[in-house]
């Protein structure tokens, strides 16, 4: 099996160094395989072990999975047209290739990781090989941002290797060298002896990962590199190499409620509610799309997180999904909205000629709307049973009416940003000067296998396999 | 039956005496040579036989609405109180209806001034509905303290009440009310401190500027239209806020009534001639007044309690 | 899933009504819409998710189709973009909307304990055992009101409704409002129960303030569907106080008083549904001859539009309230119970309800002289622009759509034993009481429930008039008057359009009157002669009051949020070199919050803890800034 | 013997961010590693983890020297400003380090209730981690910057020796391998860097 997860990524990864002129086709191509492995996964018995107590697919890691792996396979589906709208050297393609196939295979490795080592190896890959997925786009502020990351990223991942280590002192007493597996860590939580190192241990992990989302203070910096990059590898960004971090901080947060559900929550419930704050009022300032659509990623992001922390693990997922398909989805539709100028918001979505044009603009303001979470859209759902956690653990609180109220603060946060994407819509539809614009097949097609999924991921199906993640 | 009937025919009879009435006690003060009490008489007389000028700016408004001025405030009559013993009377109805139906009766007033395109009828009508507006919770509000001090809300039960048993304990709030009701009276009737209905002047004219484009038959419905008006409320008046004599024989009964209504069109023509009329955007003072009587009234009533 | 029990299958009785005759007016509006597929989807669905609001039987139904009314309702808005103030306009209503879901949302994520799909019984019991039932009530109130516009959530209808095509206005200010209504009745009957005392004296306050606010920006505006959208306003204030009313009435244990004044609540729901969707599609009329929304251009338009035109003024005299129409009869009820209070013991609350007497009879005389302005300016007189001079009667499908308006405020008029019927059995289901032969014990009246309260009768009144009228008018006929056709009098000048009063200047005692609440915005411009004072050649007045709550509470949250921005992004901004310190910080206090609040509190090492943190971030932060 | 070579690690740390020389600083990194590698030999003898003496040596070999060497070779070959000013005044630094310190002692106090041993080498660990995030924010030039980087791993490498009492060999790959991979990209950042000042 993980010869079969591994294989499509090593393929290209060989590929990638040769010369061969139909390189540009066979690549996107072998992207493609990327996702029947991760179908089979998906219908394997599980838990199943790929490689002993190492890499284990439960069903959380089984639904990552295939989650990345529709992501990355429409993001290279739509990567081929992208010299069509920015300018883009042909070596730039097969390096891309080169640090995806490698970013894949960190992903794979920390996605199904059991083991807290093997996790946050997996993890440093894939932001290593990001670092250069930014410098494809031969720009000095690329090349800037690309920097940025390096220096940040790698803070963050020695953060969250530290806390990593951390967590292991405290359970190396009771579990030995167990002590490294997140699912004998999750049957001993509670013999932990010093549940205080271990809390320690967990705030820095999480600490780290929430850097690397871009939560606060962190806001702008993920913001500016996905401006920075080509936006298929912000699509990737926000798409893939988030779900792996999300992942992790599942893991270890389920870990830490075991230890202390309050002190999780209460920890994720503070940060997050600052980050929204902070990236409200930037979104509330936004003016280009990269930067609304990345602010609005870690804006969800952070809301995952949170109703993750607050037991709400249906509506985490199905957010979690929802967000998934629809942040590469809106990234990939930048290149065309932005065909007219980076700044122009005003007209951006008119000018759509043809059928594929049509269905182009018919989707994209549809992923625009969804993701301000109105009712079709899977975000309605997943908002409203995540508050609804929320709540629950309130009412266990003592202190309720503050809970309350700093939900109700949330959620004016959250109306400001729904407030700032309604002007935006309206001013894209509504305002400006039409001007014609392309819109290529295989974009289109990203786009409908995005929508396709999310209205997989509303079927009663899917919400019943939801349900069933514990 | 007979006798309600009766007693509204003959409201409608005498109506058009009070108006001339007060006009001959005013000229007489001011050492004019008085007008006859019959002018009211005259003048129908002499408009139901002219020919009407429609303007050609009019709409079909003109020809329906005088009538409709007219119709809510002869239905109004039939729900007065009664003014001798033993009278049929509409119990029910209560101080909203009969709001309600004056301020039909004016809704038609306003529109009709709007209908000859003359600047006059619009600032007549905008200056009514000033003042109808600000009328409107005094009237309500006076009218509901009465009914509680009588011990109902319908208006002629509450005269037989007050009657039958004058509420001494509430003399205070009574007399508030009589006070706010009378202002209204004046208020609603367009006579002196608020409206002049002898002038001609754009500055001062509210009723007489939105029935400038009126002649004939039409005006001859709404001047009747407003000398009945002042019946209703004088006898309302009359039956509330002078409540006693219902007691008598009927003629005398009739009699004492008549009397209370050339009492109480002495008292405003006597007003008249005292004061100056006020600019009109003093009017909303006067009204002021009005409604914290009514306000006071009620209150007063309350806290002496039941 | 679904529910249909009285109160559903009522409003759903209640929207069909209101949809109907709309039916045929959008189809006759139709051809003057330009995105015809897009409109029709959203319509429709705009309907179908009214009716699923008010048939839904759980938390989650609820909340999807009240989303969806509100999504759709915003793209109707947006079917037609005449200008900016369009854009914005749907944008600000959307966000309201959404501000009002926000606390529905709170408000059944708490009675619900989060699962969504619980019926209304469940969550009563949820509900009766949560330690806070006020902040309940408080979300439903804010969730509720900003959908319905009651004070001071009310500010975006005077921007919504104009912008929308009128079929649409019709429906948003007919209909939605009352689908909040509903909200009202269920949350407070099916998932609270019992109440207290200050919750209904909360809403009559809210609906007193309402109404008057309401009808005083009625009668400053001169965009005519924005002074109906004020109007709305106004009525959901009144049905506020019956509301309140029935609210107090119960926790006052005054049983049939309550059920009296909730009957006259719902009773004005259905009337202002029928008269307001009516004035709208008489508005829409207008606006589509003659182009433009500014009463100040209309004029005359009775003689080319005499259907529209009387319907009109059949809904006009129905909502001012005046007897013997369906508006003044439900007004009558709700008096009738304000007035039921003189039989409580509470004193202070018995000095307090008078105050709303006053209000909602100052709101009366109010509406009356604005109808007057509305009727008067737009369809009396001469043409005041050339627009209204072209103007001709409507398409027949508009004019079905609003005969068939004016039927249901007809029925609802002649027909009220029937009506009251229905609101007392949908009463009954909700409060095991039935008053209905107390209210009528015969078809010709209707009766006060409350002790020596009064009696109406619509069906006497309405003949009475219609009687003495004919004999006037035949005794009018019978004299054979001869008639002359002649220019009106103008002081011996010719009579020209504009001379004509206009809409400004009919408001403007009453605006002088209430200047400390309008603040108007005053624009006088005289182009003078030789530099005399009195002789001008050209001048122009215009007069644009600004709404008090728009001004305070609105701008200023924008304005705050705007500052806040500001300083959030100026924080974010900090240089690249900064993360690093960033990072450092934050670590800091993450740690520092654990070792606290975590494993054990003091104070002092709080207080010496956070002096650290203040250094480190002033050192790091702020002080490396030179 | 262990107290004492951390005594060293913290004090060499510490000495590093007083520095205002680039050759100097990289000394004391160099150092820095020297004392953790014997750290890790000491602790490997004690506790028999041949592992860890393993990991000692190759502490020593790489960081202590080899990397010290590369980047001074890099330095030298880019000629990188030798002069480092810290951006935080001195003075500052003087308030804030023992503030950190006593600190991260005070935060780790309930581990040591809990349990017997090794809370304060968490203790250093966790300042050790601050001071190297302090050596970063000093400097604005990238040669500190890598340092402080560097300095990181080895706070990590510390704990992990310290406080765990031995990893698992994964781990310790897992450090190497980050290492690694962040030298490769910070040369190749540097050249990049390069190329951008000749343009």
């Amino acid at each position: 099996m993980i010869y079969l997860l591994l294989l499509p990524a090593i393929i290209m990864l060989i590929l990638s160094f040769s010369n061969i002129e139909k390189s540009k086709y066979i690549l996107p191509v072998t992207s493609l395989l990327i996702l029947f492995p991760s179908i089979k996964l998906f219908f394997l018995p599980r838990p199943y072990s790929v490689i002993g107590k190492y890499l284990v697919a439960d069903d959380l890691s089984a639904y990552i999975m295939l989650v990345s792996s529709i992501v990355a396979i429409c993001v290279t589906l739509a990567m081929s047209t992208l010299g069509l709208h920015v300018k883009i050297s042909k070596k730039a393609y097969s390096r891309f290739y080169r640090f995806f196939a490698i970013f894949w295979i960190g992903l794979t490795l920390s996605i199904l990781a059991n083991n807290m080592g093997l996790y946050w190896i997996g993890l440093e890959t894939a932001t290593l090989s990001t670092v250069y997925m930014i410098k494809t786009n031969n720009t000095a502020m690329a090349r800037k941002e690309a920097w940025n990351y390096m220096i940040v990223g790698a803070i963050a991942i020695s953060l969250i290797l530290f806390g990593i280590i951390l967590i292991y002192a405290s359970a190396k007493p009771i579990l030995g060298e167990d002590a490294m597996i997140f699912s004998s860590l999750l049957e001993h939580a509670k013999e932990i002896k010093s549940p205080f190192l271990f809390e320690i241990g967990f705030a820095i992990t999480t600490l780290g990962m929430f850097i690397k989302m871009g939560f606060f203070p962190m806001n702008l910096w993920l913001a500016n590199i996905e401006r920075a990059s080509f936006y298929p590898v912000a699509a990737l960004f926000s798409g893939i190499l988030e779900s792996a971090v999300m992942i992790g901080f599942f893991r270890f947060s389920k870990i830490a409620q075991a230890v202390d559900l309050l002190h999780v929550f209460i920890f994720v419930f503070i940060y997050t509610i600052l980050t929204i704050f902070i990236v409200s009022f930037l979104i509330y300032r936004a003016k280009d799309f990269m930067r609304l659509f990345s602010l609005s990623g870690v804006e969800h992001m952070a809301l995952i997180a949170l109703f993750w922390a607050s037991g709400g693990i249906f509506a985490a997922l199905l957010h979690f999904g929802a967000h998934a398909f629809l942040k590469p989805a809106l990234f990939l539709s930048t290149g065309i909205l932005e065909s007219s100028g980076k700044y122009k918001i005003a007209g951006a979505l008119r000018g759509y000629r043809g059928i594929k044009g049509k269905i182009f603009y018919f989707l994209t303001a549809l992923f625009l709307l969804s993701i301000v979470s109105l009712p079709p859209s899977p975000m309605f759902f997943s908002e409203l049973y995540g508050f609804a956690a929320m709540v629950n653990i309130a009412k266990l609180h003592q202190h309720l009416l503050l809970m309350i109220g700093a939900i109700i603060i949330l959620l004016i946060l959250l109306s400001i940003i729904f407030y700032k994407f309604i002007e935006i819509y309206q001013s894209m539809k509504y305002e400006g000067k039409e001007e014609t614009k392309v819109v290529y097949g295989n974009e289109v097609l990203a786009l409908i296998i995005f929508a396709i999924s999310l209205m997989v991921l509303l079927t009663p199906w899917s919400f019943e396999f939801l349900r069933g993640v514990s | 039956m007979i006798l309600y009937t009766t007693t509204i025919i003959l409201m409608i009879v005498i109506a058009p005496l009070l108006p001339s009435f007060m006009k001959m006690v005013k000229m007489t003060l001011l050492y004019k040579k008085p007008i006859s009490i019959f002018q009211g008489y005259r003048d129908f007389s002499k408009l139901l036989s002219k020919e009407i000028i429609v303007s050609k700016e009019t709409s079909s408004i003109t020809s329906m609405a005088p009538f409709l001025v007219l119709s809510p405030l002869i239905l109004t009559l039939f729900f007065l109180p009664p003014i001798v013993k033993g009278e049929y009377f509409v119990s029910f109805i209560d101080a909203f209806t009969i709001t309600g139906l004056i301020s039909l009766s004016t809704f038609f007033l306003m529109i009709l001034g709007l209908d000859s395109a003359s600047s006059f009828g619009g600032l007549g009508s905008s200056r009514e509905a000033f003042i109808s507006a600000l009328a409107e919770p005094a009237m309500i509000l006076t009218v509901f303290s009465v009914s509680l001090m009588a011990d109902n809300l319908g208006v002629g039960q509450a005269s037989i009440n007050l009657n039958n048993h004058f509420p001494f304990e509430h003399m205070a709030s009574f007399i508030f009310a009589g006070i706010s009701f009378f202002i209204l009276l004046i208020a609603e009737n367009g006579r002196i401190p608020v409206d002049n209905p002898e002038t001609h002047l754009e500055l001062t004219m509210v009723h007489e500027a939105m029935i400038l484009d009126l002649s004939g038959f039409y005006l001859m419905l709404i001047e009747s239209a407003s000398s009945i008006k002042f019946m209703i409320f004088s006898s309302m008046f009359a039956s509330l806020f002078m409540p006693f004599g219902l007691h008598l024989p009927i003629i005398l009964g009739v009699l004492v009534f008549i009397l209370k209504l050339f009492f109480i069109a002495l008292l405003v023509a006597l007003l008249e001639v005292n004061t100056a009329k006020l600019r009109l955007f003093k009017i909303p003072n006067l009204l002021g007044i009005a409604i914290v009587f009514a306000f006071l009234s009620l209150i007063t009533f309350y806290v002496l309690g039941v | 899933m679904f529910l249909f029990d009285n109160l559903s299958i009522l409003f759903l009785f209640l929207i069909i009504l209101g949809v109907v005759p709309n039916l045929f007016y959008s189809f006759g509006y139709l051809p003057h819409i330009r995105r015809k597929a897009y409109y029709l989807i959203h319509y429709f669905a705009f309907i179908i998710s009214m009716m699923g609001v008010v048939i839904a039987g759980n938390a989650l139904v609820f909340l999807f189709f009240w989303e969806l009314m509100s999504l759709t309702s915003w793209q109707l808005i947006l079917t037609q973009i005449e200008d900016k103030s369009t854009i914005k306009a749907a944008r600000f209503y959307f966000f309201m909307t959404h501000f009002g879901f926000m606390f529905l949302l709170l408000f059944f994520l708490i009675v619900t304990n989060g699962d969504l799909d619980i019926s209304f019984a469940q969550m009563k019991v949820i509900t009766s055992n949560f330690a806070y039932p006020t902040l309940l009530f408080f979300f439903v109130v804010l969730g509720l009101a900003s959908k319905a516009g009651a004070v001071p959530m009310h500010v975006w209808l005077p921007y919504a409704h104009p912008a929308a095509p009128s079929p649409v206005s019709a429906l948003m200010s007919g209909i939605m409002l009352k689908v909040a209504i509903y909200g009202f009745f269920r949350f407070m009957f099916d998932i609270f129960g019992v109440w207290q005392l200050e919750w209904g004296i909360f809403i009559l306050i809210m609906g007193a303030i309402s109404s008057l606010v309401g009808v005083l920006y009625a009668l400053s505006e001169h965009d005519i569907k924005a002074l109906l959208a004020n109007h709305s306003i106004e009525n959901i204030g009144i049905i506020f106080i019956g509301f309140g009313m029935g609210m107090i009435f119960s926790s006052l244990k005054l049983p049939a008083l309550s059920a009296f004044a909730f009957i006259a609540a719902l009773f004005h729901t259905f009337n202002h549904m029928s008269f307001k969707s009516l004035l709208f599609m008489g508005a829409g009329s207008v606006l589509h001859e003659t182009s433009t929304k500014n009463m100040e251009k209309y004029g005359g338009l009775i003689k080319a539009m005499p259907i529209t035109a009387f319907t009109f003024l059949l809904a006009s005299i129905s909502i001012s309230a005046l007897p013997p129409t369906n508006g003044f009869l439900s007004e009558w009820m709700i008096f009738q119970s304000l007035l039921g209070s003189a039989n409580i013991d509470n004193i202070s609350l018995k000095l307090a309800i008078p105050f709303s007497i006053f209000a909602l009879a100052l709101t009366g005389g109010l509406a009356i002289a604005c109808f007057v302005k509305v009727f008067g300016i737009t369809f009396l007189g001469l043409h005041r622009s050339t627009n209204a001079k072209h103007a001709h009667e409507v398409n027949i499908l508009m004019k079905i759509g609003m005969i068939l308006m004016s039927l249901v405020v007809v029925s609802l008029m002649l027909f009220t034993p029937f009506y009251i019927k229905l609101f007392d059995s949908t009463i009954n289901a909700l409060m095991n009481i039935s008053i209905y032969d107390k209210i009528i014990p015969n078809i010709w009246s209707l009766h006060s429930i409350s002790n020596n309260g009064g009696v109406v009768s619509p069906l006497i009144l309405l003949a009475g008039l219609v009687v003495l009228t004919l004999i006037l008018y035949i005794f009018y006929k019978s004299l054979n008057i001869k008639h002359r056709i002649f220019h009106t009098w103008a002081c011996g000048y010719n009579t020209s359009p504009v001379t004509q009063y206009s809409a400004t200047g009919f408001a403007g005692p009453i605006r002088r009157f209430f200047t400390w609440l309008y603040d108007p915005d005053i624009h006088f411009e005289k182009e003078v002669i030789l530099g005399h004072k009195t002789k001008f050649v050209d001048a122009r007045f215009s007069v644009h009051v600004r709404p008090l709550f728009e001004r305070s509470l609105y701008q200023s949250s924008i304005k705050l949020t705007n500052k806040i921005s500001y300083y959030v992004y100026r924080l974010a901004h900090f240089e690249q070199s900064r993360y690093a310190a960033m990072i450092f910080n934050m670590l800091l206090s993450v740690l520092f919050s654990y070792r606290i609040f975590v494993h054990e509190f003091s104070w002092a090492t709080l207080v010496l803890e956070s002096v650290v943190m203040i250094i480190s971030v002033k050192v790091l932060l702020v002080g490396g800034k030179e | 013997m262990t107290s004492f070579l951390i005594g060293l690690f913290i004090a060499t740390l510490i000495v590093a961010l007083f520095t205002m020389r680039l050759y100097r600083l990289i000394l004391w990194y160099s150092l820095n590693s020297l004392s953790l590698a014997l750290l890790a030999i000491t602790i490997g003898y004690s506790i028999n983890d041949n592992t860890m003496i393993l990991s000692g040596f190759l502490t020593l070999v790489l960081k202590a020297i080899l990397i010290p060497y590369i980047l001074k070779k890099v330095s030298v070959k880019f000629g990188l400003s030798r002069q480092i000013k810290p951006n935080v005044q001195i003075h500052y630094s003087i308030m804030l380090i023992p503030a950190l310190l006593v600190f991260t002692f005070y935060l780790a106090e309930p581990i040591t209730n809990m349990m017997v041993s090794n809370a304060n080498y968490v203790a250093i660990s966790i300042s050790a981690l601050f001071l190297s995030l302090l050596l970063m924010i000093e400097h604005k030039n990238i040669a500190p910057k890598i340092i402080g980087f560097l300095t990181i791993e080895n706070s990590l490498f510390l704990l992990g020796t310290t406080a765990t009492g031995g990893m698992p060999m994964l781990i310790e790959l897992g450090i190497f391998f980050d290492l690694l991979m962040a030298i490769v990209i910070i040369n190749l950042l540097f050249h990049q860097e390069e190329e951008e000042g000749l343009e």
